[in-house]
């Protein structure tokens, strides 16, 4: 009875979009190695749309598939879809994750999320859905293992 | 799992039972079943197998058989021994010593006697994890009842001096315990030449049953029963005794005495052999614990930049077992409160890979894995952030 | 032993493992050996075993797998349930109820718990050993926490009206916990259909192993743990798990379920015979416990004049097998409490013994006994004061 | 490992001198059915010598066996001897005994001396190691079981 279900296996064995993007139109950085998590997220943005997404990733399998999960499920949606990205909806297409790690979601979504508020705050535009969010909310997790 | 090899060097989580041991238990699961404690002859065998079983693990530690009390795990021991004796004292004092390394089911207990109105001390390790006796000595006050040192780490392998710091405790003629599941059974250990007053072991670290733990105390110590209920274990702990997972734990006891040296030498120069291949070929590769005064069949390592699980994800793909962090608590997934308190960054922690290896250990295994790891570490390192933000400061 | 017929009738107090159990058990105690709480497909293995047993016996009784907690015994059970209830309530108040004629694990736990400032009510018995349940409402307090009846005793086979006792107890919205360590695997039970929150049980009792206890305890009431360590059994019970006792407690729940039928009426119909052959053919010997609502397998009596061990001993000499007074303490000689407690005098407990039917167990056995047992008590009346005075008294 | 030596199941299989004198010059009657053991020694005096020791024992199988040992050490021995048997010389003759069946040699000795006692009673005679024992001693396990 292994302790993830197969497409986090999947996901972590083969990391979707590794890396980092030289020139990202956003950076999204969560999480801190005292949690053993920590996820950095490169987002390229092109007509309002995710061109690229990549991260790196430092942390359990979980930190490592829902990363890669995030990626896929954020590239190529506009800046809007990608919002809508949650921690549950994450989890969900990872077919569940162990309840102690359900931190990890939070953790890929945030860091997407902050990724995209980077983008928004140095083109100085809005995009619905940030600001409900808030800062707050993107952080929280931070100092929270 | 099609991985090439399989590689299994988590012995201290969990080993294999000695064909010895199985076939010693094998006749109380089948034809052999009455209840020590009945008045007929089928409770006159069990009740010789499990007084036979008692001699064989006082035999291991150089106690006497009427000092073995049969618990169910090695943390009942200490639970037993830390709560029971704790509490046995209490009238003289409330203040109790624990080191700070200490396994869960010492430390989480003493928090617990804490919560109860004891005051607890811990005291510090140096980078090694040693215990100073000189500390042990500062640190006793003169309400304190009860010091309880580990004798070795199952961590990071560390061997405290445990009869120096036996000393300083008996000096003030405090109560001294240890926690000796980790070694005993592994290397030699002698209550007497220590000076202790009492041990916990289990015999599922050393190739005995789970299910088979036990407490030595030395005799007429006070000890107030973790359970109540009927008189087994001379009123000191109840329950229907466990005859197959006694035999077995005598058995592995009497093994383990008669093997010790032999096993030693051979695990502790394959052990070696890994301990250099790790060091040599991974760079950022720490051996955590003390590199001569620890087990045998041990090696700890902080594999630095990386997390411990996502290492023992990719070794299992290739068939290889390991444990990151405590072996027991590897899901909890906090970093390890032992490398912290050796003075160890969190960050550094995280990647902690523990090695345990055993009997069926081979120089090929070894090999196996020195193949292996290397390419896992660089794989976790290539999509890590924190080896990224290190290269660039040292190419910048 | 030269006795002519070897009979074991001391099933209640020890009984052989199902073929089948062993059978579960021994690639566990063979070649699958990963500590389940490791990240590897060793763990992995250990496991799924340990999960598919909490289903087999979360079946057993109706409750369900996250609800079962897994201990080495019926008497840890019982102390982490009473200790652990009564810890996690002690904010509400203090007082606890348990019944007189309860196991020690449970009775023995309660004192335990008054020493550390609870308050402690004995519930009485009728001559049957039943518990009244409106005399359970009539002790209930404001201040009452917890309350404790056992759904069968062992040493005397009654059964209680749980369901009703129960009733009571969840009407005054008090936690109820239930120790069925005797019954669980011989007769019917439903935690819901009871309605109680915690029942303790233990393998050993129906054909698994020793070391295999188990507490079920109903979602969300909170519970301290009786030990402290690692994450094991949901934070609740740490060590290492023993991944055999748990296999074989799951193996033997899953065909105590499925067999519970067949086996209670061929038992009950020979442990029939045995209590006719024992009453029509010895004086002054009395049924104890109540005459239809017992164990199918369980017959016990009061043999008047004479002391139970020595009944045993001779009995022995004959190759039976049996017990006096509680099976788990008769080398404790005490007059039973659960016998005193039914008012029965302490002279007329002296003589209790306790026929344990199990499944080898066959109508010669009991002819056997009934043959050897009048000899055996006249034998000991002979030279028994009591019975001389007796039979003075009587012939004057 | 049978919980009696050998000894203690010879006497007890087959104990020495079971009855009751119906004559006896002196009765001991000691232990009670509440703590499980209960003996009644009978003993038959001639020219200061026990001619003829018998019992009656309710109780476990060391109770029954130290009645029966007592008897044999008593029979023929002077009254004054007889004094001298003690619950360890008791225990030693039998091979020992468990530790939770030493209060059976207690009684078995308190028993003969009780007898003892009742035939000087009855004769109004002293004799040498009887006051020092006490009539308290004999009696005190009586209520400890
Ligand atoms: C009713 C009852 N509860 C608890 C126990 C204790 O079980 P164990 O000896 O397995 O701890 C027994 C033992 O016979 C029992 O009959
Ligand atoms: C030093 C030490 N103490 C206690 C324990 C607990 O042993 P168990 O899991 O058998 O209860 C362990 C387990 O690995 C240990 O390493």
């Amino acid at each position: 009875m292994p302790i993830y279900s197969e497409k986090v296996m999947d996901h972590f064995m083969k990391p979707r979009n590794v890396g980092e993007i030289k020139d990202a139109d956003g950076i999204g950085e969560v999480g801190n190695p005292v949690c053993g998590d920590m996820m950095t997220f490169y987002i390229k943005v092109k007509d309002n749309h995710l061109e690229d997404v990549k991260y790196q990733t430092f942390g359990c399998g979980a930190a490592i598939a829902v990363s890669s999960m995030v990626s896929e499920m954020a590239k190529g949606k506009t800046l809007e879809e990608a919002l809508t990205i949650t921690p549950a909806s994450v989890a969900t297409e990872l077919e569940g994750l162990p309840k102690q790690k359900f931190h990890c979601s939070n953790l890929g979504a945030q860091a997407l999320h902050k990724a995209i508020r980077d983008y928004a705050t140095k083109k100085g535009i809005k995009i619905q859905g940030l600001e409900e969010k808030g800062e707050e909310d993107e952080g929280k997790e931070e100092n929270v293992c | 799992m099609e991985a090439e090899r399989k590689v299994y060097l988590d012995y201290t989580a969990a080993a294999p039972l000695l064909p010895e041991v199985v076939d010693a238990m094998l006749p109380y699961l089948r034809e052999i079943y009455g209840n020590p404690q009945s008045i007929h002859a089928w409770g006159d065998q069990t009740r010789e197998a499990i007084e036979g079983a008692r001699e064989q693990v006082a035999n291991l530690i150089g106690g006497s058989p009427d000092e073995i009390i049969f618990t169910s795990s090695g943390s009942e021991s200490n639970n037993l021994a830390l709560k029971g004796l704790a509490q046995a004292q209490s009238s003289k004092g409330k203040h109790i010593i624990v080191s700070a390394i200490e396994h869960f089911s010492v430390l989480n207990t003493a928090r617990t006697l804490e919560k109860a109105g004891f005051e607890l001390t811990l005291l510090p390790v140096d980078n090694y994890g040693l215990v100073d006796p000189v500390e042990v000595a500062r640190q006793i006050r003169k309400d304190t009842i009860l010091v309880s040192v580990m004798h070795t780490n199952g961590e990071v392998g560390t061997i405290q001096p445990l009869a120096e710091i036996a000393k300083k405790v008996k000096e003030a003629g405090i109560v001294f315990h240890t926690d000796a599941v980790a070694s005993a059974g592994h290397v030699p250990i002698d209550v007497k030449g220590l000076g202790v007053d009492a041990l916990s072991l289990a015999g599922n670290q050393f190739y005995g049953p789970t299910g088979s733990g036990a407490l030595w105390i030395r005799t007429g110590l006070r000890l107030i029963p973790l359970m109540d209920g009927g008189i087994q274990e001379g009123g000191r702990r109840p329950g229907t005794e466990d005859v197959p997972a006694i035999v077995g734990i005598g058995k592995a006891a009497e093994l383990a005495k008669r093997d010790m040296d032999s096993r030693s030498q051979k695990l502790s120069r394959i052990r070696d052999r890994l301990v250099n291949g790790v060091l040599t070929n991974i760079d950022h590769a720490t051996l955590t614990g003390h590199p001569t005064k620890r087990l045998p069949h041990h090696a700890s390592f902080c594999i630095e930049f990386i997390e411990g699980e996502a290492m023992l994800m990719l070794l299992n793909s290739q068939g290889i077992a390991v444990s990151s962090g405590s072996a027991c608590t590897s899901r909890a997934l906090k970093a390890s409160h032992v490398l912290i308190a050796m003075g160890i960054s969190h960050e550094i922690a995280q990647g902690s890979l523990l090695f345990g290896l055993g009997l069926d250990t081979s120089e090929d295994d070894i090999n196996y894995v020195l193949e292996k790891l290397p390419h896992i570490v660089d794989r976790l390192r290539q999509m890590s952030p924190l080896y990224a933000k290190f290269m660039k400061q040292r190419g910048g």
